[in-house]
């Protein structure tokens, strides 16, 4: 169990510095963040619940992956960032919620508040938003240009998961890319202040333990459905 | 204090009172003689309520079963009440016996009290027809009241004093050249107040013998005896008492020795018992709903006195 | 040192109740009890020290007992003890599953307000709220039933956004610093810096952290969780919440607003602050009429309050010390209420006016201790929240702000309309029949006759110390004392 | 001493507690000496409180105590001077009266009627009972600090003290949802006037060095609006409190719902402290402009005129008492009004009459409105009815109480030789005189119509009440079994009817006292040499002696006239001349009933046809039967259908609570947008 682990870990490694030694200094940061709006699409325009979190999980590896490619040295602390990062987003929480809806035998998103079209163009919209607003930023010096838009895009795409769909596992999924959004714009400090992405990563922690280990499970439990649209007895 | 008040109460005054209080029963007597000789009539003698009196006093009493002493108590506190009030006016044309500031509140409260002695005596009997006649009595002088409270308000701006003894001497006197017109409107609607005061025709019949449509004569249906005597001439003595203040306010006479000054009031309270006569032989009563409007009238006719004045 | 103490304390008891067998009753279940209230009474002796001789600050500054944190630590650590005696009589009468969870998740929380109240690095403050949240929620669904399960489920989901918001200002914030400008979001160095900071990003942060503290404190239109949760949490929890955890919420707000202020946007946050406190106001006003459940009632009487708060942060001046003086006079008033509204559950088994009769008679002393609790919590003489509310007032009126002064006026009566006739009824009205009278224990009424005394105490007399805190605190968020 | 007073009412409450708790015990062992510690400490204490009252009203030195800064809104200072005296007087007294009257009030057994209030909750909870003993003392001692409290925040308390134990002795019989409505409309009502004290104090307070009253006396307020909030919020405040039309809806449903006794507290001596309020803000602002006093002025008369009207429409006894509180608030603020009016246009003397006016009507209301509210006690505690239109003939059951009963009707209809008229010819008195000056003030004047008209329908009132109540003969079986009630509640009665009767008679010995208070309200125009020398020589001069020689002439003469009556009548030299008893004549009519007296209903008929418009009767009228009906406009026309209005509001918002959790997001990010909108607009950077 040991050896294949590390063995994997060593390989994207080793892959990801030839990546960034083969391309240009800008590119292979805004191959990335592009990979991650695509990922926002992904889960904004699938009813299948399984592809949102394979979505989600590609996602993490991604945001795993961006501080090696930003960081101006391999330092351990970026890497152990990086790691952790990758074990809690990419791992741990995909884990968590393949086993939620393994749990309450969920299989798909049946019929959001807001049709995936619409949903897919409220998403266009919010790139589309999230670069002009960018764009008028008095933006702190950072590796790329790219990375503030994408940050905000994905904030905003991860409202509108949240806000649009009913089932308690896409809400959750929805306040993922919240999160990872914000963990983006943390990048943009992760020179001048510590632990500021660790405090991202910490919040999924968080976030992972009790939304999936503890409330999930019982709402299926309870519900034998993961949809919250039921969750509304409690009224004045 | 006593003294104080004797101080104020000169010897001209309590004659003219005592003279006044002998006289009171020719009132009503004269107002009846003008009406029947009017109605070719020869009428009751003008000393009738005089013989009345001296009967019911020798006579005996018949008290209702239901009644309290309140009812006993109700005559005498009407009597005590209008005796009282005439001790503000000035009849010698000089001063009256009392008389303090705003003294004439106290003379309208005084008649108010005797007004409420009478109505409770007559709530007291318990009588249906008697409360008729109390709910009457009140309606009637709640309307009274703000008119009365006009005409007074209207001396005291003509005048700028506060006691009546005091205005209705010297500077009623010489008020009545600057604001004849004003004092004129007062002196109508006081006398229109007179004739509800003291329940006359159009407000009331003294001589109608349907309880249904009494006020006053229906109070006093069970009270008999001396009861009834006092009741009698408390009335005769509250209907001198205004008209007393009609003449003395149509006529001031501070220039006349007191007893010309007395022997003038006798004379203008003949002439004012005979108007009455006369109006309550031109005149039917009216509807009781329509008294409180001729009491507005009559305040309404102050208010235009008063509103002359203020000009 | 007293501040490491503060902050381990309570997680070392928090470790020693969670290893502790887990036995719902017998000796091991008294050692636990006898655990959380020394832990609560060590804690609120530190505090206590704190008012005599202050502690110098730790960790590079990042733990100080300021004023703004001392006033917050002291509300918490009070409420936490009479809340820790309450539980005391609360776990015999109601067996919980897992009681070392119940308490070690007490005691996580109070460390965690108390990490909040003492921190000086916006990060650290943001942990420790992060961990308030994680600390209350298995306490929200202490009893496993569906009605708790969405309760917490809201609640954490929404305020789980909040602190996402929260920490999104924080990042802002950070970027509103410039390079080598002191150390990185620690507070005494943005104060010093304060001009220097990036206004755009500041004002985002500001925003942001608003928003997203806001949410924990409840301020209308993010409160909707807190009606549901508070109705359906053990009413000690809904009180350490209302009490404690919306203190700490606001402690957050104040920090930013501190911040803002030395930078001189004042013109551009007050307005925010005005609003939401009003909205609040109108929120509550409008939820307050017609509710049939006293505890869900208390949650909108709590968005009110938060809504005072930060009514008087927006309208500075005095404002600021009322609002100080408001966490006080509200957390106390709070805890004592919802602890009250316990001892009714506990009695009737519903919180529900429906069910809740003649109160003042079937049991005296709880009942009577709500009614004087409505007169408390609306602000009537001679009770401390009214003299923070009048101060609040007083700064609406002195800076001129004469239609603000009068919706809060208006808004405060009818709110007090609503109240009064659902608590009043509860209270007063005719007992259901064969209803008897039922004996109250000591541990269950002590902590809301303590929480009392000190409200009526803090109504008519506010001793020196505490009025140069409060005046210290009301400085540091640009405003003056009365 | 004031302290010490108070002390010992306090004490008198805790007896109260001990005693009934004795009562739980086996053989109530402290019940008969506990209740008398209460009655003696009750009496001391309010003895003792009303000592330096005295002093001080009797020219003595004026007293200020100080206690250092408790807030950091100043230090609390308490003072006693003449306008605080003449109210700590009336406290104490209509207090050890009602407070007396309530304990057999509680204790002896009463009949089991539609109305009445204490017996059942004694029975079901006998510390009820105690509890309002106690609370009726706490009540005393509140309105005591409250008119010696100098400061803001002591004010407050006190008044909000105030209105809590006067909101728990309303709801003292619970179990009627009827009463717990009208202690709820009372709360709210009340509460909503303490919320206007904090506007009033908050704008006063806003240049002021602390909120100590001489430090607001001190504020130079903004030239034009400054003294016009103030006052306007004063009046709003302090008119809600005193119930002046139309802040009076709540006052008939609270008076009505109290034990009596406490109804007599309430109407006697709470709705005072409105006046106390008003009284004093004037004194501290110094100056009053005159559209306030016109406005003053103007809401006296409605309130008056109103207030009566709407009283002879009532058939509830203590609905109809209440309304006639109404009526009295409205006469004492025509001659706060006239006092107004005399500050504003600069006639010290005037102003001085119009503010004794007041204050002694004040005084003299308190006294004869508590005996009446006591007496309705009695009989309801009598016969169980408060409906007089089932009542009659009591006066023969219970002598004393109808003879107290009537003594305090003719003192509030005004009429002489009593309390009534002396305050109310004060009044008039400064409407005369406003009448002689040259400017425009002296159309006020005019207001005296109103008085009178006041005073024909109130005595048109109490004939009814009087005369159905007490007099003729009982109509409902409830009358017959009345009984005169126990000489613990029959001599507090009396002892007020004294004091009616004494100050009736020797107004000479109470009118400089009040001047003194006067003096306090006008201020410094009261040292004006005119004023004092046609004060002292003028009002407490020849008129108080001449009105106390009137009464006393009046009285003399009555029972001189009663004597002479009862020889008249009562010799006998012959059989034909003896008393005899028959029932009364009733025209013929052979076997009249009891039903066939003339009713409350058709004895107000007459007069309220006329002012059909304002009065809100619904008459009921059939062949057999004439009944009528009245609501109270202000607040069926207008309160209900407001809050109901907001009910609905809340009602259609409620929904917003039922939504799902994706929406309660979508709220936070509506508001989360709406703020980054504002700071685009704010200016991103600026």
């Amino acid at each position: 169990m040991q050896t294949p682990l590390m063995w994997v870990v060593t390989a994207t490694l080793r892959l990801i510095w030839t990546v960034r030694a083969a391309s240009s200094p800008q590119g292979a940061p805004a191959l990335v963040l592009l990979l991650v709006v695509l990922s926002n699409f992904a889960v904004l325009g699938t009813t299948r619940l399984s592809t949102c979190i394979r979505a989600l999980a590609f996602q993490g590896l991604l945001l795993g992956v961006l501080p090696l490619l930003l960081a101006s040295s391999l330092s351990p602390h970026i890497l152990a960032l990086a790691v952790g990062t990758v074990v809690v987003k990419a791992i741990a929480l995909p884990w968590f919620l393949r086993w939620a809806i393994r749990e309450a035998a969920v299989r798909r998103e049946v019929e959001p508040l807001v049709g995936f079209i619409a949903s897919l163009l409220l998403g266009a919209l919010a790139v589309g938003l999230a670069f002009a607003v960018a764009a008028r930023l008095p933006l702190p010096e950072v590796r790329t240009e790219l990375l503030v838009p994408v940050s905000l895009a994905t904030v905003i795409i991860g409202f509108v998961v949240l806000i649009t769909r009913r089932k308690a596992i896409s809400q959750v999924v929805g306040y993922l890319i919240l999160e990872n959004g914000i963990y983006l714009f943390g990048l943009t400090q992760a020179e001048s202040v510590p632990f500021l992405l660790e405090l991202g990563v910490l919040l999924d922690v968080f976030v992972g333990v009790f939304i999936m280990g503890i409330v999930v499970f019982h709402i299926n439990r309870e519900f034998d459905s993961l949809d919250s649209a039921r969750l509304t007895e409690l009224t004045d | 204090m006593f003294a104080n008040l004797a101080r104020l109460a000169p010897p001209s005054s309590i004659v003219a009172i005592a003279v006044l209080l002998c006289f009171a029963p020719v009132m009503p007597g004269i107002a009846i003689k003008t009406k029947s000789v009017l109605a070719g009539r020869k009428g009751a003698p003008i000393l009738q309520l005089y013989y009345d009196l001296w009967k019911l006093v020798r006579k005996g009493t018949v008290y209702s079963t239901t009644t309290t002493w309140v009812f006993q108590a109700g005559p005498v506190i009407v009597l005590a009440s209008v005796v009282a009030a005439l001790l503000f006016l000035p009849l010698d044309g000089r001063s009256a016996p009392a008389h303090f500031e705003g003294d004439l509140v106290a003379f309208a409260g005084l008649l108010a009290l005797g007004r409420f002695a009478l109505v409770l005596a007559g709530l007291d009997t318990g009588s249906s027809f008697e409360g008729m006649g109390a709910s009457r009595e009140v309606t009637v002088a709640t309307f009274a009241e703000p008119a009365l409270f006009l005409c007074l308000l209207a001396l005291v701006l003509a005048t700028g004093e506060l006691t009546l003894s005091g205005m209705l001497g010297v500077p009623l006197a010489n008020a009545w050249p600057r604001s004849a017109a004003s004092l004129t409107l007062v002196g109508l609607s006081l006398f229109i107040i007179l004739l509800a005061e003291n329940s006359r025709v159009p407000v009331d019949d003294p001589a109608t013998h349907l309880e249904l449509t009494m006020i006053h004569e229906v109070i006093v249906l069970d009270h008999s005896g001396p009861d009834l005597a006092l009741i009698l001439y408390g009335s005769a003595l509250k209907l001198t008492l205004f008209g007393a203040l009609v003449v003395c306010l149509f006529a001031p006479r501070p220039s006349l020795t007191p007893a010309a000054a007395i022997a003038s009031l006798l004379a203008g309270l003949v002439l004012v018992a005979v108007i009455i006569g006369i109006v309550e032989s031109v005149m039917a009563r009216l509807r009781l709903t329509r008294i409180p409007q001729l009491l507005v009238g009559a305040a309404a006719l102050a208010t235009l006195g008063i509103i002359l004045l203020l000009r | 040192m007293r501040l490491l103490a503060l902050c381990a304390l309570p997680l070392v008891g928090a470790l020693l109740a969670g290893i502790l067998p887990n036995a719902r009753t017998g000796r091991i279940a008294l050692v636990r009890l006898a655990l959380l209230v020394g832990i609560a009474l060590g804690h609120w002796a530190l505090v206590a020290s704190l008012w005599v001789t202050p502690a110098p600050s730790i960790f590079g500054g990042w733990l100080e007992a300021d004023a703004l944190g001392l006033v917050v630590l002291t509300v918490t650590s009070t409420l936490f003890l009479a809340t820790a005696i309450y539980t005391v009589g609360y776990l015999q009468r109601e067996t919980p599953r897992g009681g070392s969870l119940f308490v070690s998740a007490m005691l996580v929380f109070l460390g965690a307000t108390t990490v909040v109240s003492l921190s000086q690095h916006l990060a650290m403050l943001w942990v420790g709220m992060e961990a308030t949240t994680l600390a209350v929620a298995p306490l929200i669904f202490h009893r496993h039933d569906r009605r708790s399960l969405e309760a917490v489920w809201k609640y954490l989901l929404i305020s789980s956004v909040g602190i996402a918001l929260a920490l999104l200002g924080t990042f802002f914030l950070a970027s509103a610093q410039p390079e080598g400008v002191g150390r990185p979001l620690l507070l005494p160095d943005l104060l010093a810096h304060a001009q220097a900071l990036h206004p755009a990003w500041l004002r985002a942060a500001f925003l942001f952290l608003l928003v997203g503290f806001g949410t924990k404190m409840g301020l209308a239109p993010m409160h909707t969780w807190k009606p549901d949760t508070y109705g359906e949490a053990p009413s000690l929890v809904s009180g350490l919440m209302s009490g404690a955890l919306t203190s700490c919420a606001f402690l957050g707000v104040a920090r930013i607003t501190e911040i803002v202020m030395a930078a001189g946007l004042g013109p551009f946050a007050q307005p925010v602050l005005i609003g939401f406190g009003l909205l609040s106001l109108a929120v509550a006003a409008i939820f307050v009429i017609g509710q049939s459940d006293v505890k869900r009632l208390l949650a909108y009487s709590s968005v009110e309050h938060m809504g005072l708060l930060v009514l008087g942060l927006g309208l500075g001046g005095v404002g600021a010390y009322g609002s100080m003086l408001h966490v006080l006079n509200n957390g106390l008033t709070k805890g004592w209420m919802f602890l009250v509204v316990g001892n009714v559950v506990l009695a009737t088994g519903s919180s529900a006016a429906a069910s809740n009769r003649g109160l003042v008679r079937t049991i005296p002393i709880s009942g009577t201790l709500l009614v004087l609790g409505l007169f408390a919590v609306t602000g009537s003489p001679p009770f401390g929240l009214f003299l923070s509310e009048f101060t609040i007032l007083r700064a609406a009126v002195a800076g001129g702000h004469v239609w603000i002064a009068a919706t809060m006026l208006l808004f405060l009566a009818v709110i007090f309309v609503g109240m009064a006739a659902l608590i009043l009824e509860m209270a007063l009205g005719s007992p259901a029949p064969g209803q008897r009278r039922v004996r109250e224990s000591g541990w269950l009424v002590i902590g809301p006759i303590a929480l009392a005394a000190l409200v009526l105490l803090l109504g008519v007399y506010i001793p020196g110390p505490l009025n140069e805190i409060l005046t210290r605190a009301a400085v540091a968020l640009g405003g003056t004392a009365p | 001493m004031l302290g010490l007073g108070l002390g010992t009412i306090l004490l008198a409450g805790i007896a109260a507690m001990v005693q009934s708790g004795s009562q739980n015990l086996p053989g109530r062992p402290l019940a008969r000496g506990g209740s008398m510690l209460f009655r003696v400490l009750l009496g001391v204490g309010c003895t003792i409180g009303a000592l330096p009252a005295l002093r001080v009203l009797l020219g003595g030195a004026t007293t200020d105590l100080q206690f250092g800064a408790l807030s950091p809104t100043g230090p609390w200072v308490f003072g006693l001077d003449a306008l605080s005296a003449v109210f700590l007087l009336l406290i104490f007294a209509v207090g050890v009266a009602s407070g007396c009257y309530g304990f057999t009030y509680f204790a002896s057994p009463a009949v089991h009627g539609e109305a009445d209030s204490a017996q059942r909750s004694i029975e079901a909870e006998p510390s009820g009972v105690a509890g309002a003993h106690a609370l009726v003392a706490l009540l005393l001692v509140s309105l005591a600090l409250l008119v010696v409290a100098r400061a803001v925040i002591p004010f407050l308390i006190a008044w909000e003290l105030m209105a809590m134990t006067s909101y728990f002795l309303i709801v003292f019989d619970v179990d009627k949802p009827e009463v717990r409505r009208a202690g709820l409309l009372y709360l709210v009502t009340t509460h909503a006037g303490t919320l206007l004290l904090f506007a009033l104090f908050a704008a006063w307070g806003r240049g002021a060095a602390d909120l100590s009253f001489a430090s607001l006396a001190a504020v130079t307020l903004h030239p034009r609006m400054g003294d016009a909030v103030v006052l306007s919020l004063a009046l709003g405040a302090f008119g809600l409190k005193a119930g002046l039309v139309p802040l009076h809806f709540w006052l008939p449903e609270a008076h009505a719902a109290a034990p009596s006794h406490v109804s007599a507290l309430m109407s006697g001596v709470v709705i005072k402290m409105g006046i106390y309020g008003l009284l004093r803000v004037i004194a501290l602002l110094g100056i009053v402009p005159a559209w306030w006093s016109w406005l003053v002025l103007g809401l006296g008369v409605i309130s008056g005129v109103l207030g009566v009207v709407w009283a002879l429409a009532q058939h509830d006894i203590k609905r109809l008492l209440a309304f006639h509180s109404v009526e009295n608030i409205g006469i004492i603020l025509v001659g706060v009004g006239i006092g107004g009016l005399g500050l504003a246009y600069h006639h010290p003397r005037i102003a001085m009459l119009g503010f004794a006016g007041a204050l002694l009507h004040t005084f003299n209301h308190g006294l004869f409105k508590s005996l009446l509210f006591l007496g309705a006690g009695s009989v309801i505690h009598a016969t169980g009815a408060r409906d007089i239109e089932r009542l009659g003939g009591l006066s023969r059951r219970m002598p004393r109480t109808a003879a107290a009963f009537l003594l305090g009707s003719v003192a509030i209809v005004g009429l002489p030789p009593l309390n009534g008229f002396v305050s109310e010819w004060m009044v008039y008195r400064g409407v005369l005189h406003i009448g002689l000056v040259t400017d425009i003030s002296r159309i006020a004047s005019l207001a005296g119509v109103a008085l009178a008209l006041i005073g024909g329908l109130a005595l048109a009132c109490f004939a009814k009440v009087v005369g159905i109540l007490y007099l003729g003969s009982p109509r409902d079986p409830v009358a017959l079994s009345a009984h005169e009630s126990a000489p613990g509640m029959t001599w507090p009665l009396l002892g007020l009817a004294g004091a009616c009767a004494g100050i009736g008679l020797l107004p000479v010995f109470v009118l400089p006292p009040i001047l003194r208070a006067a003096a306090v309200v006008v201020g410094a125009a009261a040292s004006d040499p005119s004023v004092t020398s046609t004060v002292a020589a003028d009002v407490d001069g020849s008129a108080a002696m001449a009105i106390t020689a009137l009464a006393l002439g009046v009285t003399v003469a009555m029972l001189i006239g009663w004597a002479v009556h009862r020889i008249m009548v009562g010799r006998r030299p012959s059989k034909t001349k003896a008393v005899r008893r028959r029932e009364t004549w009733a025209c013929g009519y052979s076997t009249p009933t009891a039903r066939m007296q003339y009713s409350a209903s058709s004895f107000a008929a007459p007069i309220l046809a006329h002012f059909q418009p304002v009065t809100g009767i619904r008459t009921h009228q059939t062949t057999r039967v004439f009944e009528t009906y009245a609501g109270d406009p202000v607040l069926d026309g207008f309160v209900r259908p407001l809050w109901r209005a907001w009910r609905d509001i809340a009602n259609r918002a409620r929904p917003m609570q039922r939504a799902r959790l994706s929406t309660y997001v979508l709220y936070l990010v509506a508001a989360l947008l709406t703020l980054l909108l504002y700071l685009l607009v704010d200016g991103w950077t600026t």
